[in-house]
């Protein structure tokens, strides 16, 4: 009984932490991948996606839920989720509808940061690209920390349980949400790598001279795919505060920049199904270090975890060198829905 | 403007136009036309302006003096892809191909105004489903003409030099342009297939009403299919007229066959 | 002057020298191998340990900047011996190469984890919260770390200076900045001369990571929370430039010290919690408004 | 002194020579003239340890060559001057005189420049000058000079006179002769000015699509009007 139920907490665990990382891997895979932008401020959109929660979620359930208070969301938030959790928890419609409403201010508001930016994403060379975008994303943090009325300051906020309605399967249920985005996040974007807009931008990618000699406009490319790549990346930032019904201004781009990149890079760039794989053997590979922590702990004079970092940093390396194209490779496309026309054109 | 000259005739004029890199003026007060429906060749030697001159028109560079019109409009200074709009389209010396993308998708990529290409309208399938079928269709038949559609599902990457160039030209062929301006389209490709290209060419002028600006250096070759040539050596142009009087030229030849 | 006392000057002073150490590398790195180097931050967290184990084993952490330079200078070797020679020679682009460098960041970011626990268990010792100043030495009330640092820099530019325009090699390590090609064919070992600038980079980092806990409260995490300053110190100097990185070190250093220290004043305190924001809005408008100074144009030329 | 033997090579994936075998003796001038994107840069590269090798070998004075690092070919007697990007543009004349001459076997480096400043006097009058303020003519002098101070036993030239004006061309191609006969050192020329190649070479060879379609002296080659009309465009 108790084996079982561990490995159900573990595999619930593992999924939420994959499901996160699939979406902003997409996400990666979309900007990167087929529009060739190394976006290297991942964490913007993400730590953006997890701020606006905090700042606007308490305020929102108050609005839905037709409450009236003179205390301040942010300043006051225990008292004020207090009376608005107890409450929440009996309206399973509201409480959904509230994450909806959420998750489409997280893309909103992903893409608005997503469009900032592009600024330096049409100037910039490809090295000189990353560092910026890298200093961008680090100024959410400065900002979140420094203005105490967007979420708190250090401390940071905790914010409506939306998944309180389901008790005792509360996180199966938060999982489950986070997996439904992430399939979506899937599907869409394999679907866009087979539509002629996926195909321009790899084009673009490819080589940015020849494509423009071909009339795409490449500042218009490279938005689309930013805004949609950051809208998803605010969408995961949403739903991992509220799997966590709590946010502080920590995010770090070790976590929400880099881990996605080498993920990503271990799949296979410019392919969804490489993603997907990538992201899987990431993080089970980085839940199974934390589950056996404690069983070698005893052994060993230094804490288990930055195994992973080693971990981590090898395995990069070595497939950077060896394998760069990653574990799956990207092929062309063969369009199959147009193969009925190809056989009839091959008659003739 | 000279007044020998009937302006409703010529597709691309260009006024003293200038380029310049630094203190070397790699193109000098060009001024040339290319006549509507023609084959218009621009032949000189390495390092003369060819390139340039082509780079300059389309919008790969902007220019230092002079203009451009071409179609009636006013296209100085447009960057490629707004030259590209407009109906002018050029292809590279060095193939750019899109080295991850099948042949098929390189050529479909080309395509002028597809649907799909839209933000707003590529989720909606049915939208574009019509014009992707029609354009395979349309690919296909330019990939039989130039003989390249056994490896329509292959990688770029796969291929040998000259079935490069022709993925460029047939790039070139599906984005219904009324003049194509080709840089270079038989520089290292052997001469059989090099004169099935000019015969490819000469047909598609025909059939399609294209107008056709070749940069060459072959002249062997090139001058046997064309109407008109502009001959430039250091950044002007020093010679104009049909084949047979530019094969007559002694400054060209002299100029060409590397004299002093 | 706007009432700003002699330790904020003496502060601004030790910081910006302290910075303008660690873009040095940056700097050279990038104009060697072309490649902004992540690794740096992993270099100045091995120099600080250097330092903190030397004071562990009973000698003054000054020591620790020799022993700083050449273990560090080592970790840079190995870096380029087992990620980036590999790569240049599979003609990974500039990117890849900068992965890599990431990479072995965070495999190094695991081992001086794993040391600092180490030092913790064995020695007792609080290795996740390194502060030496107490054992430094004062001339005048004024901390001898303003000094070191000055100095360090001092020699640290004047070697490279020296090298650079005095010595067979650094002409020749000039010539590889300029164009590896030409480079070769004049006989210069092209991937010696890459080792050179990785050993002499990763020991400056070194040399300023081990004088950094005589100054400010270090730990493991110390190189990752200050590479994205680092590489604004490099940026801001301009990369084209060698000796370009103590101006953008100064520039920054009095920056974040002597002018937070005066709008804290003038303004209110509230304003220092902003400060993180001066180096990397820098960084960001640098690259973004004067990217043309830096060399970054976008539009690859391909043919003239 | 200098055999190639079924050369194939190319880069990474893309296969540039086929088969390609070339001799070249003491005191020759062989050119190699073709189409643009023939692959005689390759042919240069190949031979210099830059591209890479697939299959056959190069031999220089009897001694394998074929994979060893490009600096130590240098070293071995091979001056390569590039075709473009061939002077340290932030340096001094003399100091790219130097630096070159510092990295080969010569013992004396001020009698080796002033050797060279006898051959092009130009370059003596510029010495202190950076060599970005150098006209085009001046800087292909001095990227020749930069491989001969070396004192090679081969010299690789790569489109020497391209892109400069007929004076400049002149000068050149007689210094280049000049050189041969005073240090008796081969020459490998890749050149597009097919007069000037003819002119100067003692041996052609034809490079077509990654293959040597012809080899031969200069007269030779005059009579094959067919492969002068076709890939030269050269004749009627």
């Amino acid at each position: 009984m108790s084996v079982w139920s561990d490995i159900i907490l573990f595999t619930v665990d593992l999924l939420a932490l994959f499901g996160v990382y699939l979406i902003i891997n997409i996400s990666l895979n979309i900007q990167r991948g087929f529009a060739g932008i190394p976006n290297f401020g991942l964490m913007f959109a993400i730590a953006g996606g997890a701020y606006i929660t905090g700042a606007v979620a308490t305020r929102l359930a108050l609005v839905m839920l037709g409450m009236h208070t003179n205390l301040d969301p942010i300043f006051d938030n225990i008292p004020v989720l207090s009376k608005v959790d107890p409450l929440l928890q009996s309206q399973s419609l509201t409480s959904i509808a509230l994450m909806i409403i959420l998750l489409i201010i997280g893309a909103i508001f992903g893409a608005i940061l997503g469009l900032i930016q592009l600024g330096p994403a049409i100037r910039l060379r490809e090295d000189y690209l990353a560092i910026t975008l890298l200093a961008f994303a680090e100024m959410i943090n400065v900002i979140a920390v420094a203005y105490k009325p967007f979420i708190g300051g250090i401390t940071g906020v905790q914010v409506p349980d939306v998944f309180a309605w389901s008790g005792e399967y509360r996180f199966y249920i938060a999982t489950a949400a986070i997996l439904v985005v992430a399939a979506i996040s899937y599907v869409y974007a394999e679907f866009l790598g087979r539509s002629p807009l996926g195909r321009t931008m790899k084009a673009i990618r490819e080589n940015e001279v020849a494509a423009m000699a071909l009339g795409k406009n490449l500042v218009k490319y490279r938005a689309i795919a930013m805004v949609i790549g950051s809208a998803f990346c605010g969408m995961a930032g949403v739903l991992w505060t509220l799997y966590g019904d709590t946010v502080t201004p920590t995010y770090h781009r070790f976590y929400w920049t880099f881990l996605p990149w080498l993920m990503v890079l271990l799949g296979g760039l410019g392919n969804n199904k490489g993603a997907l794989l990538g992201t899987l053997v990431f993080t089970v590979l980085d839940k199974l270090i934390i589950y056996y922590k404690h069983s070698l702990a005893g052994m060993l004079p230094f804490d288990v975890v930055w195994l992973d970092q080693v971990l981590l940093g090898l395995i990069t390396a070595i497939i950077l060198i060896y394998r760069p194209q990653g574990l799956l490779e990207e092929k062309p496309y063969v369009p199959k829905e147009l193969e009925a026309k190809l056989k009839s054109i091959e008659k003739k | 403007m000279d007044s020998t000259i009937d302006y409703s005739q010529v597709i691309l004029h260009t006024d003293k136009l200038t380029k310049r890199f630094g203190g070397l003026i790699a193109v000098n007060e060009v001024t040339l036309n290319v006549k509507r429906g023609s084959i218009t060749l621009l032949i000189g030697p390495n390092g003369c302006g060819k390139t340039t001159f082509v780079n300059t028109i389309t919008g790969y560079y902007k220019p230092d003096g002079g203009r451009v019109f071409f179609d009636g409009g006013d296209i100085t200074g447009l960057p490629l892809n707004k030259t590209y709009e407009k109906g002018l389209v050029r292809t590279f010396q060095i193939p750019f191909p899109f080295l991850k993308l099948s042949v098929l998708e390189n050529l479909l990529v080309a395509a002028r105004n597809n649907p799909g290409e839209k933000f707003t309208r590529h989720l909606i399938k049915s939208s574009w489903i019509k014009v992707e079928e029609q354009l395979t269709e349309k690919a296909f038949n330019i990939m039989k003409m130039l003989g390249i559609e056994e490896d329509w599902d292959k990688e770029p990457e796969s291929l040998d030099a000259g079935a490069l160039k022709l993925i460029e030209i047939g790039r070139a062929l599906i984005s219904d342009a009324k003049m194509i301006a080709l840089d270079e389209p038989i520089a290292g490709v052997n001469p059989k297939l090099a004169h099935n290209i000019f015969s490819h060419i000469v047909n598609l002028r025909k059939e399609l009403d294209i107008t056709f600006l070749i940069i060459e250096h072959r002249l062997d070759i090139a001058l046997r299919y064309v109407d008109f040539v502009y001959a430039m050596y250091r950044g002007k142009i020093i010679s104009q007229g049909t084949p047979e009087e530019i094969a007559r030229d002694k400054e060209v030849r002299e100029v060409y066959v590397g004299g002093e | 002057m706007f009432g700003i006392g002699l330790p904020t000057i003496v502060g601004g002073l030790t910081w910006s020298a302290l910075l303008s150490l660690m873009g040095i590398g940056i700097t050279l790195l990038y104009r060697t191998t072309k490649v902004p180097n992540f690794a740096h931050a992993s270099f100045v967290t091995t120099g600080v340990y250097a330092s903190f184990t030397l004071s562990l084993l009973g000698f003054h952490p000054y020591w620790g900047i020799l022993a700083g330079f050449i273990l560090t200078g080592l970790e840079a070797l190995l870096l380029f011996y087992s990620i980036l020679e590999p790569l240049r020679r599979r003609k990974s682009s500039v990117f890849i190469l900068m992965i890599g460098t990431l990479a072995f960041d965070i495999l190094f970011y695991g081992i001086l984890n794993i040391y600092a626990d180490y030092l913790q268990t064995v020695f007792k010792a609080s290795a996740r919260a390194v502060y030496l100043a107490p054992k430094d030495f004062s001339i005048m009330g004024i901390p001898g770390i303003m000094f070191m640092s000055l100095g360090m820099l001092v020699i640290s530019v004047l070697g490279l200076y020296l090298l650079l325009n005095r010595t067979t090699v650094g002409i020749a390590l000039k010539a590889c900045m300029e164009n590896t090609a030409l480079a070769q064919t004049i006989g210069v070992n092209v991937s010696l001369m890459l080792m050179l600038s990785w050993f002499i980079a990763g020991g400056i980092a070194g040399i300023s990571g081990a004088l950094l806990p005589m100054y400010i409260e270090t730990s493991p995490d110390i190189g990752v929370l200050l590479v994205a300053e680092m590489f604004c110190v490099s940026i801001l100097g301009g990369l084209e430039q060698v000796y370009g990185a103590p101006l953008g070190g100064f520039l920054m250093g009095f920056a974040e010290v002597v002018l937070t220290s005066w709008l804290a004043s003038e303004v209110g305190p509230w304003i220092i919690s902003y400060t993180p924001l001066l180096p990397l809005g820098a960084m960001a408008l640098t690259l973004i408004f004067i990217p043309k100074g830096l060399a970054t144009i976008k539009i690859r030329r391909r043919e003239g | 002194m200098l055999k190639v033997k079924n050369l194939n090579s190319g880069y990474g994936k893309l296969h540039v020579l086929y088969d390609v075998s070339l001799e070249c003796e003491k005191g020759e001038i062989i050119s190699v003239i073709g189409p643009n994107g023939a692959g005689k840069t390759t042919l240069l590269n190949s031979i210099f340890g830059i591209a890479n090798i697939y299959s056959g070998s190069i031999t220089i004075d009897g001694k394998e060559t074929t994979r060893l690092p490009a600096y130590v070919i240098s070293r071995m007697g091979v001056a390569y001057v590039l075709q473009m990007l061939n002077v340290f543009a932030q340096l001094t004349v003399e100091e790219n005189l130097r630096i070159s001459a510092a990295y080969s076997k010569v013992k004396d480096i001020n009698k080796a420049t002033e050797k060279i400043y006898e051959i092009f006097p130009i370059l003596r009058e510029r010495k202190k000058q950076l060599v970005g303020t150098l006209s085009g003519g001046e800087r292909q002098m001095l990227a020749i000079s930069i491989g001969l101070i070396r004192n090679p036993k081969i010299l690789l030239l790569d489109e020497p006179t391209a892109g400069l004006m007929p004076l400049y061309v002149k000068m050149i191609a007689n210094k280049i002769k000049e050189i041969r006969d005073m240090r008796g050192i081969s020459i490998i020329l890749v050149e597009q000015n097919v007069q000037k190649a003819l002119e100067l070479a003692n041996k052609v060879y034809v490079l077509v699509s990654g293959q040597i379609i012809f080899k031969g002296s200069p007269s030779e080659l005059k009579e094959k009007h067919e492969i002068m009309k076709l890939y030269l465009g050269v004749g009627e």
